[in-house]
């Protein structure tokens, strides 16, 4: 009797454990967001876009993110989008590297070598990011949806999304697709939804506290290929930058205020 | 082939204009590139895949038989007892490792069960993708046929449910037939704590 | 990046002053292994000072269990706008690096 | 480097930052010590009373045990220290604080963690010491992979 009354308490404290693990989970996160050292890689990224590089020894201050040569404000807020010097959709790592090999004369190859950096060595990439989308705090979501490259982004990136492929049989979707679901204890947002894709697309890129490194859009959707078992997507392809222009166009609306932090 | 061609024919197509699996895949074959074990035949869509994509997971109840079916005769069984060492499978259970890209080719690779299921009480950090799978045991024992079914569910998920989110375990060569043995083991064995 | 930029805010609240610093730190416990497979020596802030109006206020020891790029929050007895919160740091390879701001 | 850097380091080429590290105390045996017990009693820490004046925020499941974030306070009268021991790790002490006239005796801070365990946050006021505890269970996230 006394047995049973007490594998009835633990199973009740199971199911009490398992609701606080959730809500302790989240002012865990909640606690980590409230100081980010996301500022201090804008701090670097701000020298970054400001210093000479490559054989032309410019700067990227004259680089155009769409608002106009040089013009940060809101830039951010309005990619992915079509650039018509470029005759394509270009979110703004795809934007940067194009501006170092046009305004600061260096090779795709050389530019492209370190995309991604470690929590020593930040790439250029992830600091000029965190500078360049803390610019548009403020701004409400808006990428491009008008331009035929722009729609056909869109729809190849819809598409990509609930593509099955790789070793393992993954879609974006096969974690993405389902409400309320976790990996882990990481929640999983269903990103083609307007209401979930808002709040994750306002605050990236973001200061992932598990690495120690600020992390790109162009990031996640790499490391995301590279768990679904797939080769390697190449850094600002067509296929990243349709993805990315999906989920951000998905979150439009919504008032951006990253960077923010990440588990 | 020409079989699944045809079959594949029949279900619904998507509105013109949007890019067809096809379409992706081809985009996928210019945009992506081969890294360490991961090389390019993984953009290439299988029968299964193209399918689920098609289908947006919901296959024909036919289609979805006729490719099960085919995808049951994947399932390799070894010799004797499906029953390995629970504890071995726990630490299979929590490793998200293999077959990515900077996973070394050989290394053992993990199960990443816990990622979506729960299964012993004493790990906190599980996911719910998948059903939880506490007590699974319990209720099931632990007979041969038991073992035949949770053995050849974790090889081929697709054998029983064509579009399952769950990775082919043992058809896509992350797990070896003793590593899967081991999982069977987690989750059957009455002294896993799985079942306790 | 060894000692790279902090970053400080110093804000007038109810009845006192929240200060935030950020540390740019690897904060090295001289157990990692680089990618190479070699232990990272140990390198660590050890001594944090926080200074109000030149006087100090705050003076901590910290050890290498504090989490890499540090951020901490103090907070001061009231305080006024304008004034001149400084912090510094001092780590165990004798490199240092200070902050100041005025209170907002 | 940022500028700020090079003139410390040209500072300390010169001479002129020794001071700095001259006024830089560390306990070298209390945060060398491997146990909680050894830590305290190399800080001079003999015995704690438990109170409830002793505040730890801190949540009970941390994702990932790089940065767990604390908030460590104290409502006793006159408290001018505050001691943070995470009693499993390898090196226990985590931090002291003194606090001067001005201060208020409040800390936060991200720690490390190498696993499951108490944390344990001491104040000293008036050369007596109080202490409260908090467990913080450190799991696993995200794919692993």
């Amino acid at each position: 009797m006394r047995l049973a009354a007490f594998a009835a308490l633990a199973a009740c404290a199971a199911l009490a454990q398992a609701q606080d693990s959730a809500r302790e989970i989240q002012r865990y996160r909640q606690m980590i967001a409230e100081g980010s050292p996301a500022e201090l890689f804008e701090v670097e990224g701000e020298a970054l876009w400001k210093k000479p590089e490559g054989p032309k020894k410019v700067s990227l201050e004259r680089c155009d993110l769409g608002e106009g040569p040089g013009v940060l404000k809101g830039a951010y807020a309005h990619l992915p989008r079509y650039f018509k010097d470029a005759d394509s959709v270009m979110d703004l790592e795809t934007r940067l590297l194009h501006c170092m090999t046009t305004l600061q004369g260096r090779s795709r190859e050389e530019a492209t070598r370190r995309v991604f950096g470690s929590a020593d060595r930040p790439s250029e990439f992830e600091s000029l990011s965190a500078y360049i989308a803390a610019q548009s705090r403020g701004v409400r979501i808006a990428p491009g949806m008008s331009h035929p490259k722009e729609k056909a982004s869109y729809e190849l990136g819809r598409a990509l999304y609930f593509h099955r492929v790789g070793a393992w049989d993954f879609s974006c979707a096969s974690c993405h697709g389902d409400e309320g679901k976790r990996i882990r204890m990481q929640e999983l947002p269903v990103l083609y939804k307007p209401e979930a894709a808002r709040p994750v697309i306002a605050t990236w890129p973001a200061y992932r506290v598990s690495t120690s490194q600020l992390v790109t859009l162009q990031w996640r959707m790499n490391d995301c290929y590279r768990q679904m078992r797939t080769p390697e997507p190449t850094f600002a392809s067509e296929t990243t930058v349709a993805l990315i222009h999906f989920l951000t166009a998905t979150a439009r609306g919504e008032t951006y205020h990253g960077p923010g932090n990440k588990r | 082939m020409s079989r699944l061609a045809l079959l594949l024919a029949l279900v619904t197509l998507p509105a013109l204009g949007d890019p067809t699996p096809q379409d992706v895949q081809k985009v996928m074959q210019r945009d992506f590139h081969g890294r360490g074990q991961a090389g390019m035949d993984r953009v290439v869509q299988d029968g299964v895949q193209r399918l689920c994509t098609e289908s947006h997971d919901r296959p024909p109840a036919e289609l979805a038989k006729a490719l099960q079916a085919d995808q049951m005769k994947t399932i390799a069984y070894p010799q004797g007892s499906l029953l390995g060492d629970w504890q071995r499978g726990e630490a299979i259970a929590q490793s998200g490792r293999g077959l990515t890209w900077n996973d070394k080719p050989g290394d053992a690779a993990g199960g990443s069960c816990y990622n979506c299921h729960e299964l012993s009480p004493q790990e906190l950090s599980h996911g719910t993708l998948g059903p939880s799978l506490r007590g699974f045991g319990r209720t099931r024992g632990a007979s041969p046929e038991v073992q035949h079914y949770v053995y050849g569910k974790i090889y081929n998920a697709k054998a029983y449910n064509l579009c399952s989110q769950m990775p082919r375990l043992g058809a896509s060569g992350t797990l070896t037939p003793e590593q899967i043995k081991d999982l069977v083991a987690l989750l059957l064995d009455p002294a896993s704590p799985v079942n306790r | 990046m060894a000692a790279g930029p902090m970053k400080m805010r110093a804000l007038l609240g109810q009845g006192y002053t929240d200060i935030r610093v950020l540390m740019n730190h690897p904060m090295e416990t001289g157990q990692r292994k680089d990618p190479d497979g070699k232990l990272v020596p140990m390198h660590f802030i050890q001594n944090l000072t926080v200074k109000v109006n030149g006087r100090t206020v705050v003076d901590a020891q910290i050890s290498q269990a504090v989490s890499r790029n540090p951020v901490f929050s103090f907070r001061l007895k009231g305080g006024a706008k304008g004034d001149k919160i400084e912090v510094s740091w001092l780590d165990n390879q004798g490199e240092s690096n200070s902050t100041e701001a005025a209170v907002a | 480097m940022n500028r700020l850097r090079r003139t410390l380091l040209a500072a300390l080429a010169l001479g002129l930052a020794r001071p700095l590290a001259a006024l830089a105390a560390w306990n070298k045996d209390a945060f060398g010590a491997k146990t909680p017990g050894d830590a305290l009693k190399s800080l001079g820490v003999a015995g704690a009373t438990p109170s409830k004046e002793v505040v730890i925020d801190a949540p009970e499941i941390a994702e990932n045990g790089a940065v767990v974030p604390i908030e460590v306070s104290s409502a006793v009268p006159g408290t001018t220290a505050l001691i943070v021991v995470i009693e499993k790790n390898p090196f226990p002490l985590a931090s002291r604080f003194d606090f001067r006239d001005g201060a208020l005796p409040y800390a936060k801070l991200n720690v490390k963690m190498g696993e499951t365990s108490d944390i344990r946050v001491l104040a000293e006021a008036a050369g007596k010491y109080y202490s409260a505890t908090k467990e913080v269970k450190v799991t696993i996230g995200g794919c692993g992979g």
